[in-house]
């Protein structure tokens, strides 16, 4: 891990001070345990705050998107003389690299427009699943060392195995090495124990309609409508959301159970194809709500029914932009 | 759940989303042919099942249809040559998506109907009333407004 | 205790359709109860809310002078939701408005100097308000002469075009009306608002010019102004944000640490370079 | 102000008791978050917890509200009641910054000219129990940077003081003496008490680990509007709101229709600066463009506007945006930063 760091570090100030990046969307240290939060970085010197460790949590695609998204807004007020190309690297795992490859499908910006630093990744330490395992003491330090997380708390140090730290969507990950990259800053990570991807949706399944519905509807509840879900989905875009319409409103913003479920709902489904589980949507929660129950739910579907997985290729189309003559129509309603 | 018991005398109301070239021209067919089928169904017309959000589908539960028929062209036969190809996909994900949260399956149907299938349309529109009814009134996704009363 | 949030029911009596584009109208309200119209004391320059149950409220200045009694106007152009509503409605349908809020044209300020109004597009409402509020002969005595500046982009986007004419044929004010481009019956002024300005030229001695517009028009004039000899003091003029509860709370128009619902939207130039330019 | 001696084993019978007559509202442990909720039949309050995940504003000032209702007549949509209907209730267990929230909170929602009918309903109706931090929860606690402090009893009817044995109650305000009769017969405190309440008290503003010159910035504010700093804060924010959501202080709001039929109801919602649509205008024009102006709000509202328009900072100290900002912009280093210009 420290050795991909140094080489990052490297790597970035080399892109700054070439130019052949702007600027470099990384993490850096937090200023509480557990959280190694995104940064940027425009200055070669600067290139030492990078930092890469199991904190890193954020998909930092969302930000290449903003950042490529707003320079391409403020080059419209720009005489086509005047205008610039900007070039964005940014520190990419797995998932952030399928992120940037659906952006890529999507058409949001051209492949030279970013500059991806690929990282081998062995996940993330889920910081909702270390408040439970420390049972709502506060953490006051935290590193990880071989295969455990080491935790101070007023009471003492304790030694947690990291596997029990992690996020549920790092345990199962497929792809937990960069899909894309221009530099790889270390060797292919072990892979992760794929044989776990869809248990909690094969376990749902089991259930009967009505206990999946109450499961849903609990769950939603617990839904405040901060749309913190959205705003740290690399995938969610829109420039305006559909649940911020006004003409037509879609949803009501109040509380009541139907719009939150209805939102839910919609956001979800527009994952369909779209998901590259990186579990931000999760880490961000305020209230804990169990989004990935239901987003792996669509990728099982999408690779059974289109044996499509999220952010593959760049090349491929998007899931439902496309079709092919062999799509499976046994949901169709035949009369007898 | 108690939501769902069939009230006396209750019969559903049904949204079919149904593209104009083909359903909308078969419904009609069956009309000029006088086939009877249940009066349940209230009609929307779209150019194409490809225009379909399926935010429509979902809005159209939330806002109170016991079910929903979405009914376009035979693939191969779409108006905008693909348009039902790429529909397709979408409800597929959305049957299973709808039917995965708890929403009973029989309440979204999907189908094909050709300008010529007036039969066929009477059909579709029997069994899918028979399906909605024997499910019961709709609770789940439905708006309550609750904070209303 | 009083609810702040409660519109007051009216009922519309006249609606005006008042350029040939049609997506500007003025709305004629009367109250319901007439303890409610006892209840609405405003001035020129102030604003309300026009509520629409079910659809929402709409920020909209009001364009009628208090010289009126018995209604309320508001000359709206059709935009989001409230006022394209409000522009499909008739004649005789209840409504609601909340209000009068903000400040006003400083009215004591502005007596027994010479005024200059500056009104471009439809923004010139609660002007027209405050020009009325001065031609009534009880206040005509209290105020110096009054220059009147008043453009638009063509001769159909006038607003107010019947008023236009009967001041134009008074000889207390001096009216200049002018449109970017006029049409073959258009026999007027072209020209834009700030050329007109510089144009007629008004005295600064003891004077103050009211002045609500595009911010373009604005950003145009105001240096007429100043080499006219106007100070940033005797330069007014009104702000627009975006406003949901009227009354200070709810958070989103403010400038600086001034809200433009409560302690607006009339501001003078002083005023506004002692805040943030955020607006 | 009464102030009496409570064995600590009694507490929850007396809060028990109360909410048989009165709805109460406590912090409950639901999942793995500590939130403030109605106490319902057979459930106890957590009597020792950190603090809560939500803020206790939301009983004042909740998340979804219904202003007015209207129906349709023969002439249009027309009110059918503008009623405010509150319930008597206690809020239990507030910590002491929280409850200073509902003091400054006050001075917005209680203003001379317009008063919020529905907030000064509900706080009306409502005794607050404050239970004072005789440990400060989290090393994130920095209430004594803003006048806060972990055992004051500002914005509370009574406050709670665990002194070993006993609870110290002090009856503070006359709406928290019409609960005295729930308490019983209890012995009066002495000056043996008072001098332990102010050990504790002492001791317990040592305990705060977090510090920031909160006080020192507002010079620093009013020049400093147009400054490269704030081009360096919010890039990493994804106006997810969360800061704002948990904020005891954050009041802005959003007024929206809901109809069905010939009935609606006028609500208001929690709105927040950080939100783009926020002051979006109609026109498309919108006066805070990126998320760089939205932090600035932000800071300038709690740290300079608010102490123009009311004399206070608008921040308690709770450090909830701290920690649960899920890309850690931490006020706390924002601050120390400004204060380095």
């Amino acid at each position: 891990m420290e050795n991909v760091e140094t080489k990052l570090r490297e790597e970035a100030k080399k892109l700054l001070a070439e130019k052949k990046a702007d600027i470099i969307v990384g993490y850096e240290k937090g200023t509480l345990p557990l959280l190694a939060p995104p940064c940027f970085i425009t200055d070669p010197e600067d290139a030492e705050k990078l930092v890469w460790n199991a904190f890193c949590v954020q998909n930092l695609a969302k930000f290449v998107h903003d950042l490529l998204s707003q320079h391409r807004e403020s080059q419209k007020r720009l005489k086509p003389a005047d205008r610039t190309k900007k070039t964005v690297g940014v520190v990419a795992r797995g998932c952030t690299t399928r992120s940037l490859v659906i952006h890529l499908q999507e058409k949001q910006y051209n492949r030279d427009d970013i500059v991806i630093l690929g990282v081998p990744c062995t996940g993330y330490v889920d910081r909702k699943k270390m408040d439970a395992l420390i049972a709502g003491e506060e953490i006051l330090e935290a590193s990880v060392a071989g295969d455990s997380v080491l935790v101070k708390t007023a009471a003492g140090e304790r030694k947690i195995p990291l596997k029990e730290a992690l996020a549920d969507n790092c345990l199962a990950c497929r792809f937990n090495n960069p899909l894309i990259s221009d530099l790889m800053t270390g060797d292919h990570a072990p892979a992760m124990d794929v044989t776990q991807e869809y248990a909690r949706v094969d376990e749902f399944e089991k259930l009967s309609p009505d206990e999946r519905w109450n499961y849903f509807t609990r769950e939603m509840d617990k839904c405040v409508r901060c749309y913190a879900c959205r705003n740290a989905c690399p995938s969610c875009y829109c420039k305006v959301c559909f649940v911020e319409q006004s003409q037509p409103r879609w949803v009501g913003i109040g509380e009541d159970r139907s719009d939150t479920q209805v939102f839910q709902l919609m956001r979800l489904f527009h994952m369909a194809g779209r998901c590259v589980d990186c579990g931000s949507c999760i880490a961000v929660c305020p209230m804990g709500v169990d989004l990935r129950r239901f987003l792996k739910k669509l990728d099982k579907d999408a690779l059974e029914l289109f044996e499509h997985r999220a952010g593959i290729s760049p090349d491929e189309p998007a899931m439902l932009g496309a079709f092919k003559e062999s799509d499976k129509e046994d949901f169709i309603f035949t009369p007898k | 759940m108690t939501e769902n018991q069939p009230v006396e005398g209750w019969r559903p109301r049904i949204v079919a989303i149904v593209c104009n070239w083909c359903t909308y021209a078969g419904a009609d067919l069956a009309g000029i042919s006088r086939i009877q089928y249940p009066p349940n169904v209230r009609i929307i017309r779209v150019p194409c099942t490809g225009r379909i959000n399926p935010f429509f589908i979902v809005k159209a539960l939330q806002e109170g249809a016991d079910g929903v028929l979405v009914s376009g062209c035979h693939p191969g036969e779409c108006h905008y040559l693909t348009g039902n190809l790429s529909a397709k996909r979408k409800f597929a994900m959305l049957k299973r998506f709808l039917s995965y949260i708890g929403v009973e399956g029989d309440r979204t149907m999907f189908t094909w109907v050709s300008a010529s299938e007036g039969e066929r349309f009477a059909q579709v529109i029997k069994a899918v009333t028979a399906a909605v009814t024997a499910l019961g009134p709709a609770g789940k996704l439905v708006k309550k407004w609750q904070l209303l009363r | 205790m009083l609810n702040p949030y409660i519109p007051i029911p009216v009922e519309v009596v006249n609606i005006v359709t008042e350029v040939d584009t049609k997506d500007i109208k003025t709305f004629r309200f009367a109250f319901i109860n007439s303890e409610d119209e006892a209840n609405f004391k405003y001035l020129p320059g102030q604003f309300a809310e026009l509520s629409i149950f079910g659809k929402g409220e709409s920020p909209i200045g009001i364009a009628s002078s208090p010289t009126q009694p018995g209604y309320l106007e508001f000359t709206v152009q059709k935009a989001g939701i409230v006022t394209s509503t409000l522009h499909d409605l008739e004649v005789g349908t209840r409504m609601g408005v909340r209000g009068p809020m903000g400040n006003s044209w400083p009215i004591d300020y502005l007596e027994g100097k010479n005024i200059v109004v500056v009104g471009g597009g439809f923004a010139f409402t609660t002007l027209r308000s405050l020009i009325v509020y001065i031609l009534h002969k009880d206040n005509r005595s209290r105020f110096g002469n009054i220059t009147v500046v008043y453009g638009a982009r063509t001769p159909g986007l006038l607003i107010y075009k019947d008023e236009l004419a009967a001041w134009e044929a008074r000889d207390d004010i001096n009216l200049n009306v002018t449109v970017d481009k006029g049409d073959e019956s258009w026999k007027g002024r072209e020209g834009f608002v700030p050329t007109v300005c510089k144009e007629v030229a008004p005295s600064s001695e003891n004077a103050v010019t009211v002045i609500c517009g595009p911010p373009v028009m604005i950003r145009f004039t105001l240096p007429v102004f100043f080499d006219l000899g106007f100070s940033k003091e005797n330069i007014i003029t009104s702000l627009e944000m975006r406003m949901k509860c009227g009354i200070g709370k709810c958070g989103r128009c403010n400038v600086g640490n001034k809200f433009v619902c409560k302690d607006g939207p009339v501001f003078s130039l002083a005023e506004l370079d002692k805040l943030t330019k955020e607006y | 102000m009464e102030k009496r001696l409570l064995k600590k084993d009694k507490l929850a019978g007396i809060i028990k008791n109360i909410s048989r007559e009165m709805l109460v509202y406590a912090p409950v442990k639901e999942e793995d978050n500590v939130l403030f909720m109605a106490l319902k039949e057979g459930r106890e309050p957590l009597l020792d917890f950190s603090n809560s995940r939500n803020a206790p504003k939301t009983f004042f000032f909740p998340r979804t509200e219904i202003m007015m209702k209207y129906t349709r007549t023969g002439k249009g949509m027309e009110l059918s009641t503008g009623e405010v209907e509150v319930r008597e209730a206690v809020l239990f267990g507030v910590r002491p910054c929280d409850a200073r929230s509902f003091a400054l909170l006050d001075m917005l929602f209680e203003q001379d000219k317009y008063k919020d009918p529905y907030y000064i309903a509900r706080r009306e109706k409502t005794t607050v129990i404050s239970m004072a931090c005789v440990h400060p929860p989290y090393s994130t606690c920095f209430c004594t940077s803003v006048d806060g402090s972990p055992t004051s009893g500002e914005g509370a009817d009574i406050l709670l003081m665990d002194i070993g044995d006993n609870y110290l109650v002090e009856f503070i305000t006359s709406r928290g003496e019409k609960l005295l009769k729930y308490f019983g017969d209890l012995p009066k405190a002495g000056e043996a008490e008072e001098t332990l309440k102010k050990e504790i008290a002492e001791r317990a503003e040592k305990e705060i680990k977090s510090h920031i010159p909160a006080k020192d910035i507002k010079p620093i504010l009013d020049n400093n509007f147009e400054h490269p700093f704030w081009e360096t804060i919010h890039r990493k924010c994804l106006a997810c709101g969360t800061c704002t959501y948990l904020c005891p202080t954050c009041h802005c709001f959003d007024i929206s229709d809901e109809a069905k039929g010939s009935d609606g109801i006028r609500i208001r919602n929690w709105d927040s600066c950080m939100y783009p649509l926020f002051t979006l205008e109609t026109s498309g024009h919108n006066p805070r463009t990126t998320q760089k102006e939205r932090w600035r709000q932000r800071v300038m509202h709690k740290f300079k506007y608010y102490v123009d328009n009311f004399g206070a900072i608008s921040c308690v100290g709770c450090g909830r945006c701290v920690m649960y900002c899920p890309v850690n912009l931490d006020i706390r280093k924002i601050v120390e930063d400004i204060a380095k210009l």
